[in-house]
């Protein structure tokens, strides 16, 4: 079973072309997917400050976490998707079918989901940054460490929808799978932001999250690209 | 070797059923086989595993002469196979779903142009209702659609599962004159179907399941 | 070389091999951990820092080394299957599993009974624990995958996917968490495993292989389940005479479409 | 004896350590070895059932 089926037939610009334009059409028309995770991220980082209490000195301190762990939990929400709509309708057999290179395949959808969901959540993270006390000064580090990290969260996040796709109950499933492998992630992000809020210079998370990133762009589509083509001989 | 599709000893079984009890056929090209059998006897799992989409407990699938693991991009540049699934985005237009599907089978047939696009939906008289998605078309109109992709594609072997449901007389007899006009162009079809087949000046051999 | 290893790819072979090994086996684990626990909790000497509380690192170093080696040994199994398509590694792989869980959690449990004298607390994120806390939640996510998926095929091939991806990740994971630990907590928490004497070290080792063979025992005993479920079908099985006991046995009416004619003279090969 | 299972006033540690990881290496024994008896047993019943499909087939 190689996992990729070599240089794609035709050539790969035009391939990720047209998966891009067929993604984001496909989105444009059905705004809920992406927006929910938007308003989810929203939510939880404003429910914080309701339950430890509203003194910006705590706030202050335990600001990263909150945005990290939230944004964590909105890109996960929204990586249900990815794959299960394709597999119900009988595309996602045809892409396999297509002789295409499943990966880049993969990593074009991948990309798109990020655009819709994890740039997003960097747009609104300074304005909830705010809510939560974080100084002006800590926004740039907090923009950068997300780009990195919702973008590595997509990559490892997609091997798991890929595992759980045309599973019945497979958000619980995919979050099991996939949270354990983002705590990397996880632990330079709010570090990095950390970091920047008390003035530290905050190069070294950031440099380990772009290196973390690197390993799942060139590794995570090969392991999905698999994942999928098991996903789709499994059902009948 | 020519395009000849071979099955051998094709067994698979669901827990503790046989469903597929040693299944073998050869399917040349400008041939036709029909798999007959009541539901449940197989007949999609067997067309699955032929089109490398499902795997088989034993036995093996070669396409011309090779098994279909090892020369994967030649075999699936020559298939076509059409599922229970539609293989269509609800939220796309036909004409989008077209496209996407002619750039993903690459080669050749991505020189098709949306005027060849146009032309098939034309010749299933979807022309009409090209731009609308496809959530908007009943059920017998998004099965055109995926039946365009017959007239859209060069592949020289067609796997079918019961390309006929759902369609009305006339897309019946349209379905019917493409299958009977790849076959005499040297190309080769595997279908389900209840309903028999009658397909002018082709020879039409039945493989009995279950 | 290669032709002996085939054998192992063949389910008979690996079936006996493993019946035969496995008594063998239990039998130096019973020993093993017979002389280990006798010297660590008899012999060895009282710590001068931590008192006698130190012994339960008799267990929880064990536990924590197996709960890494375990999921190596799935890990590889994984890769085996996916590659060369052994139908057995996946059967090792599936049989480590549910011991390789069981050791982490132990590791967990007796980490913690371990902190509480020291440090006062059940619970301490040092480095170590975290670590072993979210290598738990990679064996959850494998059996849990595998029980998701009806296909056994699909199953297999899926599970063996996750379990090389959490391989690939585990050294990442535990290095983020190490560096974690020393970024919020002060150096001044003692690492968990003592520098400690020799004559304390020698039970340790006893305990570690006593461990390890337990670990082969229950793995041989669920590996042979394992090829007992997936070659139910073959023709080998139906004449081992655990089988062919349960047949004989078997009410007339139930399987009179299978009479054995002479089975009392069996000789099974 | 009695200062022994004292283990320096650290008994309350030590034992249930001891106790609780003997008990789930125990349970993974048993439970192993009981899968496999009602494995065989299944098995027994498939493997017979598959024959005599194989014997209604093949007449």
């Amino acid at each position: 079973m190689n996992l990729d089926n070599g240089t794609s037939p035709v050539g790969i610009a035009l391939l990720i072309k047209c998966i891009v334009v067929r993604e984001w059409s496909i989105a444009v028309r059905n705004p809920g997917q992406w927006l929910n995770p938007l308003l989810f991220f929203v939510i939880v980082v404003s429910l914080f400050p309701l339950g430890i209490g509203p003194s910006p000195a705590t706030l202050e301190t335990i600001a990263p976490g909150i945005m990290w762990v939230s944004a964590l939990l909105a890109v996960l929400l929204s990586l249900d998707a990815l794959f299960d709509a394709d597999y119900a309708d009988g595309t996602l057999e045809q892409m396999v079918l297509s002789g295409q290179s499943m990966s880049l395949i993969v990593l074009a959808k991948v990309l798109v989901h990020w655009l819709l969901s994890g740039l997003p959540l960097l747009v609104l993270s300074p304005i909830l940054g705010l809510l939560l006390n974080l100084s002006l000064d800590t926004m740039p580090v907090l923009m950068i460490s997300l780009f990195l990290g919702t973008l590595t969260m997509s990559l490892i996040g997609a091997i798991g929808a890929a595992l759980t796709v045309g599973l019945n109950q497979a958000g619980v499933l995919l979050s099991l799978l996939v949270l354990p492998l983002t705590v990397p992630v996880l632990i330079f992000g709010s570090a990095s932001v950390a970091a920047a809020a008390s003035d530290i210079s905050a190069n070294g998370p950031l440099l380990i999250l772009a290196a973390v990133l690197i390993l799942a762009l060139s590794l995570a589509p090969l392991a999905t690209a698999l994942a999928l083509k098991i996903g789709v001989s499994g059902s009948n | 070797m020519s395009n000849k599709l071979e099955a051998k000893e094709i067994s698979v079984w669901r827990g503790d059923n046989l469903l597929l009890n040693n299944v073998s056929f050869t399917l040349d090209a400008g041939e036709v086989l029909q798999v007959r059998g009541a539901n449940g006897s197989g007949k999609t799992t067997l067309l699955r595993v032929v089109c490398g989409l499902g795997l088989a407990d034993e036995g093996q699938v070669y396409w011309s002469g090779k098994p279909i693991e090892k020369n994967r991009d030649q075999y699936y540049e020559n298939l076509l196979y059409l599922g229970h699934k539609p293989g269509i985005k609800p939220a796309l237009s036909a004409i989008e779903n077209l496209r996407i599907f002619t750039l993903l089978n690459g080669r050749a047939a991505s020189a098709k142009t949306d005027a060849d696009i146009e032309q098939a939906l034309d010749e299933l008289s979807l022309i009409s209702k090209a731009h609308l998605p496809c959530r908007a078309l009943s059920a017998g109109q998004q099965r055109r659609v995926a039946l365009a992709r017959l007239v859209l594609q060069t592949a020289k072997l067609w796997v079918l599962d019961e390309p006929l449901t759902s369609l009305d007389k006339a897309g019946l007899a349209l379905v019917e004159q493409r299958m009977a006009a790849h076959a005499h162009s040297g190309g080769s079809i595997l279908l389900t179907t209840h309903a028999p087949v009658n397909m002018a000046g082709v020879k039409v051999s039945t493989l009995e399941l279950g | 070389m290669f032709k002996w290893l085939h054998r192992f790819g063949s389910a008979p072979f690996v079936y006996r091999f493993s019946g035969a090994l496995a008594p063998w086996v239990g039998g130096a684990c019973a020993v093993l951990l017979g002389i280990g626990l006798y010297l660590g909790l008899f012999v060895a000497p009282t710590d001068y820092e931590q008192g006698e509380s130190y012994r339960i690192i008799y267990v929880h170093v064990p536990a924590a080394i197996m709960s890494m080696f375990v999921y190596m040994v799935m890990a590889i199994s994984s890769a085996v299957f996916l590659i060369w398509r052994m139908k057995l590694a996946d059967a090792v792989a599936q049989a480590a599993a549910p011991i390789g869980a069981s050791f982490t959690f132990l590791a967990l449990v007796t980490g913690s009974l371990w902190g509480k004298p020291m440090w006062g607390t059940w619970w301490i994120w040092d480095g170590r624990l975290t670590s072993e806390l979210l290598l738990l939640f990679l064996y959850l996510g494998y059996m849990a995958l595998r029980a998701a998926i009806e296909q056994p095929q699909s199953a297999a091939r899926a599970a063996a996917v996750l379990a090389i991806v959490g391989v690939v990740n585990i050294p990442i994971i535990h290095y983020s968490v190490e560096w974690w630990s020393t970024l919020h907590q002060p150096a001044t928490i003692t690492k968990l495993k003592p520098s400690i004497h020799e004559s304390m070290a020698v039970p340790l080792r006893f305990m570690i292989f006593g461990f390890l063979f337990l670990f082969g025992y229950v793995l041989l005993v669920r590996l042979r389940t394992g090829i007992l479920q997936r070659e139910a079908r073959a023709s080998w099985v139906a004449q081992l005479p655990e089988i062919m006991r349960f047949n004989a046995l078997a009410p007339a009416a139930d399987s009179q479409a299978v009479s054995p004619s002479k089975h009392s003279e069996t000789k099974h090969g | 004896m009695a200062e022994f299972f004292n283990m320096g006033g650290y008994a309350a540690f030590v034992w249930p350590s001891f106790g609780i990881t003997f008990l789930v290496l125990w349970a993974n024994v048993w439970f192993a070895k009981n899968q496999f008896k009602r494995v065989t047993r299944e098995t027994a019943r498939r493997s017979a059932m598959t024959r005599a499909k194989k014997q209604a087939r093949a007449s």
